[in-house]
């Protein structure tokens, strides 16, 4: 691998999005392969400092995926999240972290064809930006 | 009318009746700057009471001190339109018990910022001050300055638009109600009309001034974890060095952790010994919190913090079409 | 697990139909304890639901919210799957029948075939897909849908080129595992079970032949259920909806409602009830996906009754912009670019032409095609219509004793009330088994678990190659070796499937060999898999929760298949990151909690008796709390059915059944004052009349508090004895009781109070009782000219045949709108008997109608007690906007709460007539009954947790518990977890500042680890 | 020795020669606050307040240091400079905090050579150290340094004794190291008598502004008899344990070890801590001694006025008047004092 490849940290939910992962593959989607998923019961376990925490350790992007308002699994999970998540994106781009970095999405277990779209496009938008630098942390 | 005798005859009352154990205000300090905090617990000590340009402390600080330390008594506390949301963030948080504490507001004109003062006087100490109302004077070693009142007041103030109480049983004179301030969000609009690498820049430099000392949280009225995130070690949330990544994370973690609770008291940024605009991070979540869900922390005693609140169609546009 | 005792008729259950009502009802026994035998024609559960892209009025992705159902039914160790089965037929008697199954032959051996897909890939022979209604193509080997449950292939023995002619047996050639078995033979075995669900469900109604419309002849003009293939997101078009004439997206639809629905011409003269909502749903996604599009529905009347359905459609129609036309189309003409010419007639005799891109039939619903085949070899009886046939007052029971209905066989339904009569049927047929209540905390087989306490982690990790499906692109040797080289990793190897019964005992022999205490397989999703490791590490001695799986085939080699070297990379990622994961995991164990077995009904209506009734019939205590001193409720007044049973007969001898039961304790007279504590473990305080209190304690909670007629102001409702209310009227009609003098001209006036400003639901019942009540009026002075003033006539179901009649019978119909109501003013104003006068806009006519009417009824709304908020907030229950009773889930929880252990039904849940409320107390009582029946429940594994010493007890826990599971401790100011309702989210632990609260199984801990667990280049900062 | 002279034009010719061994620090302004920097011939200084908002103690100690490495090839110790430091600027306060750390950090009292006592990163920079200490001429209000044996022109903990005395610095050598040093530099001139004479006065003039102390005799012992009295309640009251105090402060010490490591690579950091914190002393089982506000103020002011003078015969307080300055709530260190010796008074 000689050109740069980003590596994207996908924190998908049990219920809709992780399954919609499935459901792309089950599908033979095809996909960038650099997103690397950790899955979470739902979004609402989600914290923002999952999310700083990832970008520090280097990853260069980080996509957060639950399911669509009214679909959670838990009834109002994705609500809650969606108010720390609301509020965590202005913040980012407002201290200067470009706002594609951090991307966010709902994504149901029938749409296997929009995670693909998702991912293919988050991973653009993040190889564009080139590598994370800004919160990396150097050990 | 006497705001600071008013005052007193109202704490004075309040414990005479005995519908307070304690009243927490203020009384002149040490230094010409500063007032300091003042427990009341017999009508005498009512006349130390004081309120001026100096009283920045948000008082309400002190009922989550050393885990609610003053669960069991009645308390009586003065407070500016700040310190009054504090105080109300603080009911719907469970760490007062509205029955226990007496609300009395006081109307509040700003309070000032000690390092704009120093920063007027070049750093020369400050001996003596006057508050004219519309302009302030100073005196010091062979120096006298005045200048206007917004010049020094804390940026908090600036923006404010809730000087006065609108939660309290009792208040010194006539409460305001919402006063419409246009600077409100011009430090936030101005940040954002820079480019993305410009306000990075600027974040840079600011949080590469932070020691890590905590002032900014310990003074902070809606911090009053047992164990701030920070210093847990199992798991360890975040280094506590100040190692840049660290610092800019654990004050973005602080900012959110206050969203829907921060009174923009500006008690961080008066603390801060580096002299971080703590405040522009803070506002901004403020903002969010109000535009994105109609919440001003601490406003409405009967609603429910913004953060576990939700509407079904909140606006989205953050998430990816 | 402790099964019950097996092949136990008096224990078991046998379920035809494997759709939403079918996987419910077995369900619901499997956790009563039954052992139920499922039996499914197609070789996938789920049914009709999961064609479906959205279900209204939430717009809920339908997959999404089955998918757990249906993997919790297939899983439950409790039932049987037989698919592609039928039932032959039933013998013996009620108790103990004897059914004879017909299993098909698969021509694949289940238990070998791992769903790679590549049998399918090499099949020749395409044909129509049937899950996809024909818009795609699959093979004659395949996966009935995508995500199918079971998810293994099977072979069409009808166009299978080997079955058929002989050759071929290329999926036998491809196929890894040797699956294929082209002597797989039809079976036929009989299953001794106490009692029979019936849950065949409806078929669609097939427009072919049904020339008007052109279906088929033009290409543009599709059915509803194609078109929502069309819209969903794992349909044949992926959700891009493109006309069949040019591939290009449409921008204007029609949609044509009834189609197959009220027609008495072709013996449908029935409502499908659903279709109004259904076509409204589909604009609405349509016009998400597309916001130029442009769409109209042509109807007769919408048909919006159900709970939180208007609201629905007023979004769609101010919202979204959505055309609602009352007219008759007459004419559709296909124009030379494909698009089509619909010509209609407005109410008023207007006709217009529009020329939209696509038409959607909205196809009505249908009994299943054979069914008349099935009735007869069950020997049950059909209505006229062809659907299985039930009366009024036991609407879940068929025409044989022992066999029951649910679900849309026996009338057209949507998918809660389905729901709610597979639970309903459930209560019935429990009567028929004896049922002991059992433990499911004491385990069968007990292997004794290793303490791996303080031990070093010692992490084995099985890479599999899932034959060509992972190391066809991932190089699995080459993972497994860079597996053995990470941190606390004892052992790695590569194996061909992990999850074959041999690889299973490889991993079980491992652990021994290399005293593993942590295991990661990587392989395919652990959404499916999980569960089956985690099996055999425990047998191997492991706590199951000491497992992790890495997604290698799902998300990397399938999604990756022309990047090996990339995909080898993420898999080796993928396994860092799970043993990341595992090297912090830890023992969880489900705990018991203790369950009372009684319950307590609040109601003493008619939905509260028959909870209590169903609960007491099952063996348990019940307490039946009644605020009055009569039990009947609402019911007392209701004295008139469509057919000729007596409402009053029925209920005077359900209250003898309730006072004499042996197992119900009435409490009349009584109000409660408090009720405390959780699912299994409830304390009511109540207080009667006298004052005095008694403490109840119970394992579950039914809220029947039902609801209350609207007392309205409108019309001069109050200022003449003339003007009456419905129920007044029916209680007239009873006793004979008319106002003085003749009675020529009655008016009837609908939605009073309803779906206006203040009240914006349909009451539902209003337009069915009206017409019943009108009806009987005729039958007893034949010569009254009524007059029905109505918004939309909402004579679901089978009640639109009376609607008909009355219409025959010479009843007069004026539609009025809420901008142009009827104008109501007394004669002679000054009479408290005087006639009145009614002003009515005539649409057809286009003018006043002006009626002097000696009898004004009104039909007035039904109002949510305002009791209900008090009660909502002592049971921490939500209630909708409209003050009703909130369900956990409107489509697939319409009697549960989000917090177990506490049920709604009757009007307190929503307006509804006697059968739904009938069946959905019965639903009520089930569900209690799948709580009472076990002495304990298992807690979940992964749930929060409290460090007590962190939390300040700020409540923002509490907060966002969507299960009342967490709350502060007034005493102590920290939270405390309620094991017994914790769900295991995680909201609770995100929303908590202080770091008080983790998670079980994703502690924040374990995920750190997760995030730092990757060597990632980091680049040089700035 | 006698005095010598530094004409201010010949500052930057002065810093260019110290540079050529020394890394030099002085005051400057870092975003609007004075802490020590290090400064290259040219830089601009800040003297306009006696007391920079940070001490100097983060030169030798700073908030966080790296105490070593680890990866993969084992255990390195952390990369430092090597090079002596020289700070220039240094007010009287400040030169004799440094005295009292390294009575702490340089060696153990009992042990004085034993190395096992020593703290290597301390010594490494503290020892080799060159300090240029500066008189006060112009104290500040909050300004005690007369309280606890220090003074304006209080020469402790000093190589070089300077005093500002208008266009020209006036420079004492006090250490063997200073009279090297003044040897060394060319940009020197002796100093006239006129020169010490005008040294005298903004001595006497300086102490002159002082206000005066308190009877401070005994206060260790006088602390330790109050240990259990109920006057910490009252005096921490109004404190919300900010730290800013301890952060300021020149003579606090107290250091956490935190381990930073991902994966297979890391390093061990000690950073400052603070009294203040409610985890302090939190120990692993988990228990705490000092849960309660008072007792965590109480600790500061027992470790600083009576359990430092127990072992060194000194407080741990140079009067430098910070810790006044930054507390938000003016906690006021002398009130707090003058309270214990009243209350001691009324008790005894």
């Amino acid at each position: 691998m000689s050109e740069w490849q980003p590596k994207i940290l996908a924190i998908l939910c049990n219920w809709c999005s992780y399954a919609g992962a499935d459901l792309a593959g089950v599908s033979r989607m095809q996909y960038p392969p650099n997103i690397r998923v950790v899955r979470v019961p739902c979004s609402g376990r989600v914290d923002p400092l999952f999310i700083m925490k990832s970008l520090q350790s280097g990853f260069d992007g980080v996509l957060i995926s639950g399911c669509h308002p009214g679909d959670c699994h838990y009834i109002s999970g994705n609500y809650v999240a969606r108010r720390k998540f609301a509020v965590l994106k202005p913040l980012l781009e407002f201290i200067g972290i470009e706002p594609d970095r951090v991307q966010f999405s709902w994504i149901s277990a029938g749409e296997g064809e929009r995670f693909a779209t998702v991912v293919t496009k988050v991973t653009e938008d993040i190889r564009k930006l080139g590598p994370s630098t800004k919160l990396v942390k150097k050990l | 009318m006497n705001i600071v005798s008013d005052l007193r005859k109202a704490i004075k009352e309040l414990l005479a009746d005995k519908k307070i154990d304690l009243f927490i205000g203020w009384e002149k300090g040490s230094l010409p700057l500063s007032a300091t905090p003042l427990f009341i617990t017999s009508e005498d000590e009512a006349d130390r009471a004081v309120f001026d340009i100096t009283c920045g402390n948000n008082l309400s600080i002190y009922f989550t001190k050393d885990r609610k330390q003053f669960a069991d008594k009645k308390v009586g506390i003065a407070v500016k339109g700040c310190d009054a949301r504090s105080v109300v963030l603080n009911i719907l948080e469970k760490q007062i018990d509205r029955e226990n504490v007496v609300i009395v507001g006081v109307p509040c004109h700003g309070v000032l910022d000690k390092k704009k003062v120093l920063a007027k006087t070049d750093g020369r100490e400050v001996l003596e001050l006057t508050d004219n109302g519309d302009t302030v004077t100073v005196i010091g070693k062979g120096y006298e300055l005045s200048f206007d009142r917004s010049e020094i007041l804390s940026s908090s103030c600036l923006a404010c638009i809730y000087p006065d109480a609108q939660e309290y049983d009792m208040f010194v004179g006539e409460p305001r109600a919402e006063v419409p301030n246009e600077n409100r969000l011009k430090e936030i609009k101005e940040f954002e009309a820079l480019s993305t690498s410009e306000r990075w820049a600027h974040t840079r430099e600011e949080y590469e001034k932070c020691i890590r000392c905590y002032a900014c949280r310990n003074v902070c009225p809606s911090c009053y974890c047992n164990v701030c995130f920070v210093d847990q070690n199992d798991p360890g949330w975040i280094g506590n060095t100040c190692e840049f990544t660290d610092s800019i994370i654990f004050h973005v973690i602080r900012n959110l952790h206050v969203a829907g609770r921060c009174v923009e008291c500006g008690a961080c940024a008066r603390a801060c010994p580096m002299d971080i605009n703590l405040l522009l991070l803070n506002r901004k979540v403020a903002w969010e919190v109000k535009d994105r869900f109609g919440d001003i922390a601490g406003l409405d005693i009967n609603g429910k913090p913004a953060m576990v609140d939700f509407r079904e169609d909140e606006k989205q546009d953050f998430i990816m079409g | 697990m402790k099964l019950p005792m097996k092949d136990n008729k008096k224990n078991s259950v046998l379920v035809l139909g494997a759709g939403i009502a079918g996987i419910q009802a077995s369900l619901d026994l499997a956790e009563m304890g039954v052992e139920v035998h499922l039996v499914e024609e197609t070789p996938t559960i789920g049914g009709r639901m999961p064609q479906l892209d959205k279900t209204f009025p939430t717009n809920d992705c339908s997959m999404c919210i089955l998918a757990p159902k249906m993997s919790e039914c297939v899983r439950h160790p409790l039932i049987t799957l037989h698919i592609m089965s039928g039932l032959k037929n039933i013998s013996g008697t009620p108790g103990n029948f004897i059914c004879s199954v017909i299993e098909r032959a698969k021509y694949v051996d289940p238990v070998k075939c791992v769903a790679c897909g590549l049998c399918e890939e090499k099949c020749p022979v395409k044909i129509e897909d049937e899950f996809d209604v024909g818009l795609r193509k699959t093979k004659a080997i395949s996966r009935y849908f995508l995500q199918s449950i079971p998810s293994e292939y099977t072979i069409n023995k009808n166009h299978c080129l080997y079955l058929t002619k002989g050759v071929c047996k290329l999926c036998e050639k491809v196929c890894p595992t040797g699956a294929i078995n082209y002597d797989d033979q039809d079976k036929e075995i009989e299953l001794n079970v106490g009692a029979v669900i019936l849950a065949t469900g409806i078929d669609p109604f097939d427009p072919i032949g049904f020339g008007q419309f052109g279906y088929h002849r033009y290409s543009n003009v599709v059915t509803s259920l194609e078109f929502e293939r069309m819209l969903s997101a794992s349909g044949p078009f992926g959700g891009h909806v493109e006309k069949a004439s040019d591939g290009k997206p449409p921008k204007r639809l029609a949609f044509i409602q009834c189609v197959g629905s009220r027609d008495e011409g072709i013996n449908r003269n029935y409502c499908s009830s659903a279709c109004c909502m259904f076509a409204i749903k589909q604009s609405i996604i349509a016009k998400e996906h597309s916001k130029e599009l442009e769409a109209t529905i042509f109807y007769m009347d919408i048909r919006a009754f159900g709970k939180d359905f208007d609201k629905y459609y007023d979004k769609a129609e101010n919202q979204y912009g959505v055309q609602f036309k009352r007219s008759k189309i007459s004419e559709i003409k296909e124009l030379s670019d494909g698009s089509l010419d619909l010509k209609y007639t407005y109410e008023n005799g207007d006709i217009q032409h529009e020329t939209f891109d696509m038409v959607i039939l909205s196809i009505g619903l249908q009994p299943r095609l054979g069914s008349r085949e099935l009735s007869k070899n069950l020997d049950i009886r059909l209505n006229r219509f062809g659907f299985c046939r039930t009366d009024t007052f036991h609407p879940l029971k068929t025409t044989r004793e022992g066999v029951f209905v649910c679900g849309a066989m026996n009338s057209p339904k949507d998918i809660p009330e389905s729901v709610i009569s597979a639970s309903g049927a459930v209560a019935n047929a429990v009567k028929y088994l004896e049922l002991e209540r059992y433990d499911p905390s004491t385990g069968s087989e007990e292997i004794k678990e290793k303490d791996v306490t303080g031990e070093r982690p010692r992490v084995g990790v099985f890479v599999c190659h899932c034959g060509i499906n992972i190391a066809g692109v991932v190089d699995v040797k080459n993972v497994a070796e860079f597996a053995k080289g990470l941190e606390n990793v004892e052992h790695s190897e590569d194996v061909m499937y992990a999850c074959s019964t041999d690889c299973l005992e490889t991993i079980k022999q491992r652990i021994e060999e290399h005293d593993l205490n942590r295991v990661v397989v990587a392989a395919c999703t652990p959404r499916t898999h999980e569960p089956l490791f985690r099996d055999t590490i425990s047998e191997a001695g492991l706590n199951p929760y000491l497992f992790e799986m890495a997604n290698i085939r799902d998300q990397c080699s399938w999604a990756h298949m022309n990047e090996p070297e990339m995909a080898t990379e993420k898999s080796k990622d993928l396994v860092e990151m799970g043993v990341g994961k595992a090297r912090g995991l830890v023992p969880l164990a489900r705990l018991p909690i203790d369950i009372d077995p009684e319950a307590l009904v609040i109601g003493g209506g008619l939905s509260g008796m028959t909870a209590a009734l169903a609960i007491a019939d099952a063996g348990h205590d019940v307490y039946l709390i009644e605020r009055e001193d009569v039990l009947g409720g609402n019911m007392r007044d209701i004295f008139f059915n469509f057919n000729d049973s007596d409402p009053q007969e029925f209920l005077a001898e359900t209250i003898e059944k309730v006072e004499n039961h042996d197992r119900i304790r009435v409490l009349m007279n009584s109000i409660i004052e408090e009720i405390a504590g959780f699912v299994g473990n409830f304390r009511t305080v109540l207080k009667n009349s006298a004052g005095e209190r008694e403490e109840l304690t119970h394992g579950a909670v039914i809220v029947a508090t039902g609801g209350n007629e609207h007392e309205t102001a409108e019309y001069l409702y109050g200022e003449s004895s003339r003007i009456v209310t419905q129920k007044e009227f029916e209680r007239m009609l009873h006793e004979g009781k008319f106002p003085p003098g003749k009675l020529k001209e009655v008016v009837m006036v609908q939605c009073v109070g309803s779906r206006e400003e203040g009240r914006m639901y349909c009451s539902r019942i209003c337009c069915s009782k009206a017409v019943k009540n009108a009806l009987e009026l005729r039958k007893r002075k034949a010569r009254v000219n009524i007059y029905f003033a109505y918004r939309d006539v909402r004579t679901y179901g089978f009640a639109e045949e009376y609607y008909s009649e009355l219409r025959d019978r010479g009843a007069l119909f004026f539609r009025y709108t809420l901008e142009n109501k009827p104008l109501v003013s007394k004669i002679r104003p000054d009479d408290p008997d005087s006639r009145i006068r009614v002003t009515v806009f005539d649409p057809v006519l286009e003018k006043d109608v002006v009626i002097d009417a000696d009898l004004l009824v009104l039909a007035t709304a039904i109002d949510a007690p305002e009791e209900n908020l008090k009660l909502a907030k002592m049971l921490k229950v939500p209630l909708n906007s409209d003050g009703l009773f909130l369900e956990a889930h409107v489509k697939l929880r319409p009697v549960d709460f989000a917090t177990d252990g506490i049920f709604v039904c009757g009007l307190a849940h929503g307006p509804k007539d006697m059968s739904e409320s009938l069946a959905q107390a019965k639903a009520a009582g089930s569900r209690a009954l799948t709580f009472l029946k076990k002495k304990s429940i298992l807690a979940e594994g992964t749930i929060a947790e409290v460090r007590t010493d962190r939390c300040t007890g700020c409540g923002y826990c509490e907060e966002v518990c969507a299960y009342t599971a967490i709350e502060v401790d007034p005493e102590e100011g920290v939270a405390v977890v309620n094991d017994a309702l914790c769900k295991g989210c995680g909201a609770c632990v995100a929303s908590c500042r202080c770091g008080a609260l983790d998670l079980r199984g994703f502690t924040n801990g374990q995920l750190f680890s997760v995030f730092d667990s990757l060597e990632l280049e980091a680049s040089e900062g700035i | 020795m006698n005095m010598v002279r530094l004409d201010k034009q010949k500052f930057d010719d002065f810093i260019r020669e110290l540079s050529a061994e020394y890394s030099v620090y002085a005051p400057g302004k870092v975003g609007g606050k004075t802490e020590f920097i290090p400064v290259e011939p040219g830089d601009e200084t800040d003297f306009t307040s006696p007391v920079t908002d940070m001490s100097p103690k983060g030169i030798f100690f700073p908030p966080a240091e790296v105490l070593f490495e680890y990866d993969e090839d084992g255990v390195r110790a952390a990369e430092t400079s090597h090079r002596p430091i020289a700070v220039w600027g240094m007010r009287s306060c400040d030169a004799r905090s440094l005295v009292m750390l390294d009575r702490v950090f340089g060696s153990a009292i009992q042990m004085p050579d034993d190395e096992r006592f020593q703290d290597p990163y301390w010594k490494e920079k503290y020892d080799s150290s060159l300090i240029f200490g500066f008189a006060c001429n112009e104290p500040l209000s909050t300004c005690f340094c007369n309280w606890f044996g220090g003074g304006p022109h209080n020469r402790g903990g000093m190589d070089v004794f300077v005093v500002d005395a208008g266009n020209v610095y006036l420079m004492e050598p006090v250490s063997d190291k200073g009279i090297e040093i003044i040897g060394k530099l060319s940009c020197l001139t002796d100093a006239a008598e006129e020169d010490e004479a005008l040294a005298a006065k903004l001595a006497s003039d300086a102490e002159s502004m002082m206000t005066a102390s308190p009877d401070t005799d005994g206060l260790g012992e006088r602390l330790t008899a109050l240990y259990d009295e109920p006057i910490w309640e009252e005096i921490s009251a109004k404190c919300v344990n900010c730290g800013a105090c301890t952060f300021s402060c020149p003579t606090c010490h107290c250091f956490d070890v935190q381990d930073e490591g991902r994966g297979k690579k890391g390093k061990r950091v000690r950073i400052w801590d603070s009294c203040m914190f409610p985890i302090f002393t939190m120990e692993a089982s988990g228990h705490n001694p000092r849960v309660l506000s008072r007792e965590r103020v109480r600790q500061r002011v027992m470790h600083k006025y009576s359990y430092y003078p127990e072992n060194y015969e000194e407080v741990l307080c140079t009067g430098c008047g910070r810790c006044v300055m930054v507390c938000p709530v003016n906690l006021d260190i002398r009130e707090v004092l003058k309270k214990i010796i009243a209350y001691n008074e009324q008790v005894i």
